[in-house]
């Protein structure tokens, strides 16, 4: 039987994942993709509890819908940040991006 | 000590004693230079500078006044409150739970004491100032900052709990730094700024820290309160907010608040930074760095005397750095050869003198000694600056000399102040070293040796003092060619002087050892004799003759000494003024050799090795170290700061790691 | 191996898969095609876990409009070729050695959590649970305190719009 | 009682932020009239009325239906939110004033910019008033988006496009660690209201290792927005890249918002002090030596001002760390109190005296230079001695020196820690402000002491330069920042009736 350490596990591995990907990758937008997979995992383990703690409750499902929500405008808004930087720096390398420092 | 709050017919105007400094700051700091624009220069001037130094008069009117109210009391009923917030009983400023404190003036002998001191002698100042600056571009500033520090000292001396004394205490500091920094152009000038600040902040923590201690312990900040639960009344009856004081608590505080003295009154190994001080202009040092704030820490020792005296171990280490100041800093003003700088290590040294009087439980001895030494120091330092102004800016003692004969009235009073710090018999100094040294003698079985060592530093003293005026005024002029011709200060500058001088020579006589009204004045405010035994072990008339003695010896052996330097005939006038001094200098012919042997040669170059090795290198180089080691660190975290975000996002994941993991482990480990 | 075990592998090792290669991928697009994999994977497994109307949004909204948003940047910015591996040595082996501890540190507390009782679900309110009805029901209930933050939600799409649009435009 | 009156007591219980949503649709909708033209001048009084609108109807409508919970206990209104959205949209009222002239000098004003302060505002208030971590993290996002957007806004300008850059991802990263702490706290308590979350900690959710990890992500989260150590490496880089205006908000929002929150909810966990605790006295220790440390090697007043933001962070931890005091008898009972109102008296002299000095900054800029450094503020006691002198209050404050509302919300904090018996944070708070107060008299010291490096002023006293741009907003700005700094630094009382935080 599949219970509840297993889904938490999983979110876990993808968590882990997404904070490698933030704090090794030198693209932008690569580090956006990694937080992204974050928040997925975040989602997936409120559903998890929703299915093996709390079935009752609805609370999980709306979490998730709130959390896309967020996911969505962080994406709008990071892709606007980053297309800015795009025009001034020509790059969105972030090794190239340090002018402010010290 | 347990006398309840009496209430004063004159409390309603006490507000106007800080009040009116406050006023003339804004008054000054809004309008003085539109004054000096619209009135023209001189005029516009001459309105600042006499504002400035009105309301600062006005104000020791008042304390006049308030201290007339006070004499008509019984001495044990000499404790008032008055609001600092006019028309208003009583303004509270914080509260924070139980704790309130409120905008009150504590008014007993202490603190009127302290405001007639300094408002009386800043008044004299203030008005020096007016002649001394006169030349200066940014005349309303200074006059602005000056009244400003006469405020925040009279918030220190007058409020009425410790938080109020620090807000004082902070506000003078500020003060000072404004004030010392008020002619600095160069980078060096920029240094001196800022270990005087690494200084005291150490000294202003310890205060800090002490005060907290005293909230937890006694509960309160008020000094007295109505209901007889402030801290002074708790220490007094021996007790804290819950249980008896022990012996541990009382030491721990005042130890604490003994470290923010030592920062304020420049004591061992705090004292560094008053001789950098001095690079502000000279009316400054008279009044800060002499007068008034530097005393601030005996001040604060005297009014929680009550705690200090049931912390022996500390008194113990109160009079042993005071007394180890008074040495040192008496070594080193040997070997100075800025006049400011020899008064300003004198200054060290007499502050020293004082914390041996608290440290010697003979708190009314040590606030005898700042009253006197106010007079004579400030007596000392404008004299400096007026011979300084002769000279259009000439501080260096090696191109003085021979001055006496361009400078009568300076000279005079000078040679009046030389005496009385010296301890000339009869003069201010003579009364009040005397007392401290007295009762030094008292300390338990090492009260002898701290004996010697005190009358050997007040022999050093007189020696260094003498040294000044020969260099000064004794011996050959010695100016460069193209220097100015000396001259006489303005009447504005000797007024003060002349003043001064008179009070250096009467000051002492209201705390003689037979009627010591002074000491009978303070006694409210002392721990009384039943918690702390002071006595002298030497009888007044053996410490008086032998003051005298050393005093003189002193005074005749430096005479002597500095004889040789010039040749003789080139002092006519002034050799004729101190001819009496100088016959007897040449009867003690031994003296003479002896001064020669262990001060010029063998002493000089100690001396020298403690101003160069210890002060300079050790001392100094451990202040400038700190500022180096933090500048250092500070550009090591700064390099962490590298720009990339991957690094940034690096801290960040490794920070969270390291909380999280830290506990579950410390969960697991439960 | 019963169904539900073999549905729960099937969908688990490919979606790490993919995440893997979205943080591994040299080249941003493909990073960003397989997160779209990844997404739709979640969807699955979210399908697998009753939630079906979270399951839809997640590919419309995730996979499909979120996504669609990341592709058309990165070939806005012509990003498309294959780039420079990121940083190796150190800054890899630091970064492999931190996101290792964060996920062994989770994978603790979730194996460790006590009480994991599975099966309190009945297979009736799984039946009911995640459909679009339950949810909306749950969501505007104004017994239960959803509906303000799900307006709130809205203000915060507002925000970015107007964020967006702010700094994105060229004239405005 | 039906469910209209139910409806009208819970909208009423948000009408602030009902109030800013307005007034920002307004905005949005009017925009293009107040683009350019005449309209152009109505963008920033508008944004102001939104303000200080939200500001009036909280004063008026407080007191009533206090206590309670609402929209079923998705949000909640108490003295805690009350009294810091005081500090928060008075700040907000500042920073619209600090704007208008800053925007307009260097011409980057766009009726957007208010709104989406507006918007912002709006979130830092529902992160007070959030009574469920989902709220809570609703409002932090929203809020964190603006603040991004205005990192930003100077679109044109590399410096600013890299600061909100870094803000961005590195925010996005911390908000991935709170959102999972969320979930894991759902885990542990089966819910994120905080009533739930509480009693759930009563039972010993904080015994299991889940629930540990999920208390100290919460705490991480917030300890990003308020530029905390570890996570405070964005501030300085966002502080010097971002527009001044911008910065005045950004640094004061993020900090009063995520502050008043953070006090909520360690409020809330107060029953497992165990676990959060030395995790936040280490942060605070961490954040006032480190912020007052690299503050001494700053020559950039804005890089300056983010370290020493570093560094009030840390005092106000302290704060913080006294709701773990809570459950610990009477006096520690006394302790998280005092805390909370020291916080946010805290917080309001904190705002004062950084829009401030932010203001004296944004006082100096003009289109073709931006006033940053030291130097520019060389000699400016001489050249301008009102903005000079304003500036050195400001300083002051910051540093805690006494008659000045710094003094005061630190001697707060210190009186409350000390009450909770935790000596070690007040003795490394005494000592590492006494630190602190080098890098702001070194201020002092360029405003004073150095010689100008513009031209002197003609002896007539008429400055070479006559600026021709209306200074009202930031003259004004300052103004209020100087009086209500001295003000409250004498009669701290004055204000007491609207922050003082009772349970």
């Amino acid at each position: 039987m599949i219970g509840l350490p297993y889904y938490l596990v999983v979110g876990s591995i993808l968590f882990g994942i997404g904070a490698f990907g933030t704090v090794t990758r030198r693209n932008a937008i690569a580090v956006l993709l990694s937080v992204e997979l974050m928040l997925n995992a975040a989602n997936l383990n409120f559903l998890a509890f929703w299915r093996f703690l709390t079935p009752a409750a609805m609370e999980p499902h709306l979490f998730v819908l709130i959390g896309l929500t967020v996911a969505a405008a962080e994406a709008a808004i990071g892709l606007a940040i980053v297309l800015n930087v795009y025009r001034e720096y020509g790059t969105v390398n972030l090794d190239q991006i340090a002018e402010l420092r010290g | 000590m347990n006398a309840p709050l009496q209430d004063l017919a004159i409390a309603p105007i006490v507000w106007a004693i800080p009040g009116l400094p406050l006023i003339g700051f804004v008054l000054i700091m809004f309008w003085g230079g539109g004054l000096v624009r619209t009135l023209g220069d001189a005029r516009g001037r001459r309105v600042v500078g006499t504002l400035a130094t009105a309301v600062v008069l006005l104000s020791f009117v008042i304390s006049v006044f308030v201290l007339l109210e006070l004499l008509r009391l019984e001495p044990e009923q000499r404790r008032a409150v008055a609001s600092l917030v006019p028309l208003m009983d009583r303004m509270p400023w914080i509260e924070v739970g139980p704790v309130s404190v409120q905008f009150l003036a504590l008014v007993d002998p202490l603190s009127v004491l302290m405001c007639l001191i300094v408002t009386g002698v800043g008044g004299l100042i203030h008005l020096y100032a007016t002649g001394y600056m006169s030349h200066d571009r940014d005349y309303p500033r200074f006059f602005a900052y000056f009244n400003l520090f006469i405020f925040a000292m009279l918030v220190l001396c007058l409020g009425e709990s410790l938080l109020l004394m620090f807000v004082g205490w902070e506000g003078v500091g500020l003060c000072s730094y404004l004030l010392i920094s008020f002619w600095f152009d160069d980078e060096e000038n920029a240094k001196a700024g800022n270990k005087a600040f690494i200084v005291n902040r150490v000294g202003d923590v310890g205060f800090m820290l002490g005060i907290l201690a005293s909230l937890a312990v006694f509960g309160t900040l008020s000094f007295h309160t109505a209901d007889g639960r402030g801290i002074l009344d708790l220490a007094a009856r021996g007790e804290t907010l819950s249980g008896p004081l022990t012996v541990a608590t009382a030491s721990l505080i005042s130890a604490l608040l003994f470290l923010g003295a030592c920062g304020k009154s420049a004591q061992f190994p705090l004292h560094i930074w008053l001789p950098d001080a001095m690079a502000g202009p000279t009316p400054v040092s008279a009044l800060i760095h002499a007068a008034t704030m530097v005393t601030a820490g005996v001040v604060m020792v005297t009014r929680m005397s009550v705690l200090f005296a049931q912390a022996p171990v500390v008194l113990l280490v109160v009079a042993a750095v005071g007394l180890f100041t008074a040495l040192f800093a008496a070594t080193i003003a040997l070997t100075q050869t800025d006049i400011k700088k020899v008064l300003a290590y004198s200054t060290v040294s007499q502050l020293g003198f004082m914390f041996l009087g608290c440290g010697a439980g003979a708190f009314g001895a040590a606030m005898f000694h700042v009253t006197t030494h106010a007079f004579f120091k400030a007596l000392l330092f404008l004299g400096a600056g007026s011979v300084i102004h002769g000279l259009s800016g000439e501080q260096d003692m090696r191109r003085m000399g021979g001055l006496g004969r361009y400078m009568k009235v300076t000279y005079w009073t000078m040679l009046i102040g030389w005496a009385a710090i010296s301890g000339f018999p009869g003069l201010a100094g003579y009364w009040s070293k005397d007392a401290i040294l007295a009762f030094a003698s008292g300390i338990p079985s090492i009260g002898m040796f701290m004996y010697a060592v005190g009358a050997f530093t007040a022999f050093v003293t007189g020696f260094y003092m003498t040294r000044l005026m020969a260099k000064t005024f004794w011996s050959a002029p010695r100016l460069p060619e193209d220097a100015h011709h000396p001259h006489e200060s303005p009447p504005s500058m000797l007024l003060p002087l002349i003043i001064l001088a008179a009070l250096s020579v009467v000051g002492g006589l209201i705390g003689t050892p037979w009627g010591n009204a002074f000491e009978r004045f303070l006694e409210p405010v002392l721990p009384g004799a039943d918690m702390l035994h002071v006595h002298e072990a030497i009888p007044h008339g053996v410490g008086l003759a032998l003051g005298a003695l050393i005093a003189i010896a002193a005074m005749a052996a430096g005479a002597a000494a500095y004889r040789r330097a010039p040749s003789a005939e080139l002092l006519p006038a002034t050799v004729k003024a101190t001819q009496p001094i100088y016959r007897a200098a040449a009867n003690l012919w031994y003296a003479d050799a002896a001064a020669n042997a262990v001060f010029v040669q063998g002493g000089g170059r100690f001396a020298g090795f403690v101003a160069r090795w210890i002060d300079k290198g050790f001392v100094d180089g451990l202040v400038n170290a700190v500022g180096v080691v933090t500048a250092f660190l500070a550009e090591i975290a700064r390099g962490g700061q590298s720009g990339y975000v991957r690094f940034y996002a690096k801290t960040m994941i490794a920070g969270a790691l390291i909380v999280l993991a830290y506990a579950l482990i410390q969960a697991g480990m439960r | 191996m019963r169904p539900g075990v073999l549905i729960f592998w099937l969908l688990a090792v490919p979606m790490v898969a993919c995440a893997l290669l979205v943080i591994t991928s040299r080249n941003p697009l493909r990073s960003a095609l397989f997160l779209v994999a990844h997404m739709l994977l979640l969807a699955g497994m979210f399908l697998s876990l009753s939630a079906q109307y979270v399951a839809a949004v997640q590919v419309v909204v995730y996979a499909g409009a979120i996504m669609v948003l990341f592709v058309f940047v990165i070939m806005l910015l012509n990003l498309g070729g294959a780039q420079k591996m990121d940083a190796a040595g150190l800054g890899w082996a630091l970064g492999i050695a931190m996101s290792l501890g964060l996920a062994a540190l989770f994978v603790g507390t979730g194996v460790w959590k006590s009480g994991l009782h599975a099966g309190k679900a009945t297979a009736k309110t799984l039946a009911q649970g995640g459909t679009a009805q339950a949810v909306g029901f749950a969501l505007f209930d104004p017994e239960l305190p959803w509906l303000f933050p799900f307006e709130v939600a809205s203000i915060v799409l507002l925000m970015a719009a107007v964020g967006a649009i702010v700094l994105a435009k060229r004239k405005l | 009682m039906g469910a209209p009156t139910q409806a009208i007591r819970d909208l009423s219980g948000i009408l602030p932020i009902l109030v800013l949503w307005g007034v920002a649709l307004v905005i949005l909708l009017g925009a293009p009239l107040l683009r350019r033209g005449p309209g152009s001048r109505l963008a920033a009084p508008l944004g102001g009325a939104g303000a200080l609108g939200a500001l009036l109807v909280l004063l008026r409508g407080s007191s009533d239906g206090f206590g309670d919970t609402l929209f079923a206990g998705a949000a909640l209104t108490d003295t805690l939110y009350s009294s810091g959205a005081f500090v928060l949209l008075l700040g907000g009222f500042l920073s619209v004033l600090v704007a208008q002239t800053y925007l307009r000098s260097r011409d980057l004003e766009k009726p957007e910019y208010y709104a989406i302060m507006l918007l912002s505002l709006s979130g830092a208030l529902l992160m007070m008033q959030a009574n469920d971590l989902i709220v809570l993290f609703l409002g932090l996002e929203l809020m964190s988006f603006g603040l991004y957007v205005l990192a930003g806004f100077a679109r044109t300008d590399a410096k600013s496009d890299e600061a909100a850059l870094k803000y961005f991802l590195l925010g996005a990263l911390a908000s991935a660690l709170m959102l999972y702490g969320i979930m894991l706290t759902y885990g542990v308590a089966a819910s994120t209201e905080l009533s739930n979350v509480q009693s759930a900690v009563a039972r010993g959710a904080l015994k299991e290792p889940m629930g540990i990890a999920a208390a100290l992500l919460l705490v991480i989260g917030l300890c990003f927005k308020i530029a905390a150590v570890p996570f405070h490496q964005w501030s300085p880089d966002v502080y010097e890249g971002a527009p001044t205006s911008a910065t005045a908000f950004l640094a004061t929002t993020a900090k009063i918002g995520a502050i008043v929150a953070f006090l909520r909810v360690c409020d809330t966990i107060a029953g497992g002090y165990h676990t959060w605790l030395p995790a936040i006295r280490a942060i605070a220790i961490l954040s006032m030596i480190v912020g007052n440390l690299i503050a001494i090697a700053q020559t950039n007043v804005k890089r300056m001002l983010a370290y020493s933001g570093v560094a009030h962070a840390g005092y106000l931890l302290v704060a913080v760390a006294c709701m773990g005091f809570r459950l610990m008898g009477t006096k520690g009972t006394q302790a998280s109190i005092l805390a909370m109102t020291g916080a946010v008296f805290y917080l309001l002299a904190y705002a004062l005296a950084l829009i401030g000095a932010f203001g004296v900054l944004a006082y100096l800029s003009s289109r073709d230079k931006d006033a940053q450094t030291l130097n520019d503020l060389r000699g400016l006691a001489s050249s301008q001695p009102a903005v000079g002198y304003a500036m050195v209050l400001f300083m002051l404050s910051l540093a805690g020196i006494p008659a000045t509302a710094g003094f005061i919300g630190k001697w707060q904090v210190f009186y409350a820690v000390l009450t909770g018996g935790d000596v070690a944070l007040a003795v490394t708070m005494a000592l590492t402000s006494a630190m602190g107060v080098y890098y702001y008299l070194r201020v002092v010291w360029y405003i004073v002491f150095e010689e100008s490096a513009a031209p002197k002023p003609s002896p007539t006293g008429h400055g070479v330069e006559a600026r021709p741009r209306a200074m009202t907003g930031v003259g004004a700005a300052i103004t209020i920042c100087c009086i209500a700094t001295i003000g409250l630094g004498i009669l701290p009382a004055a204000i007491s009736s609207f922050l003082t935080v009772v349970r």
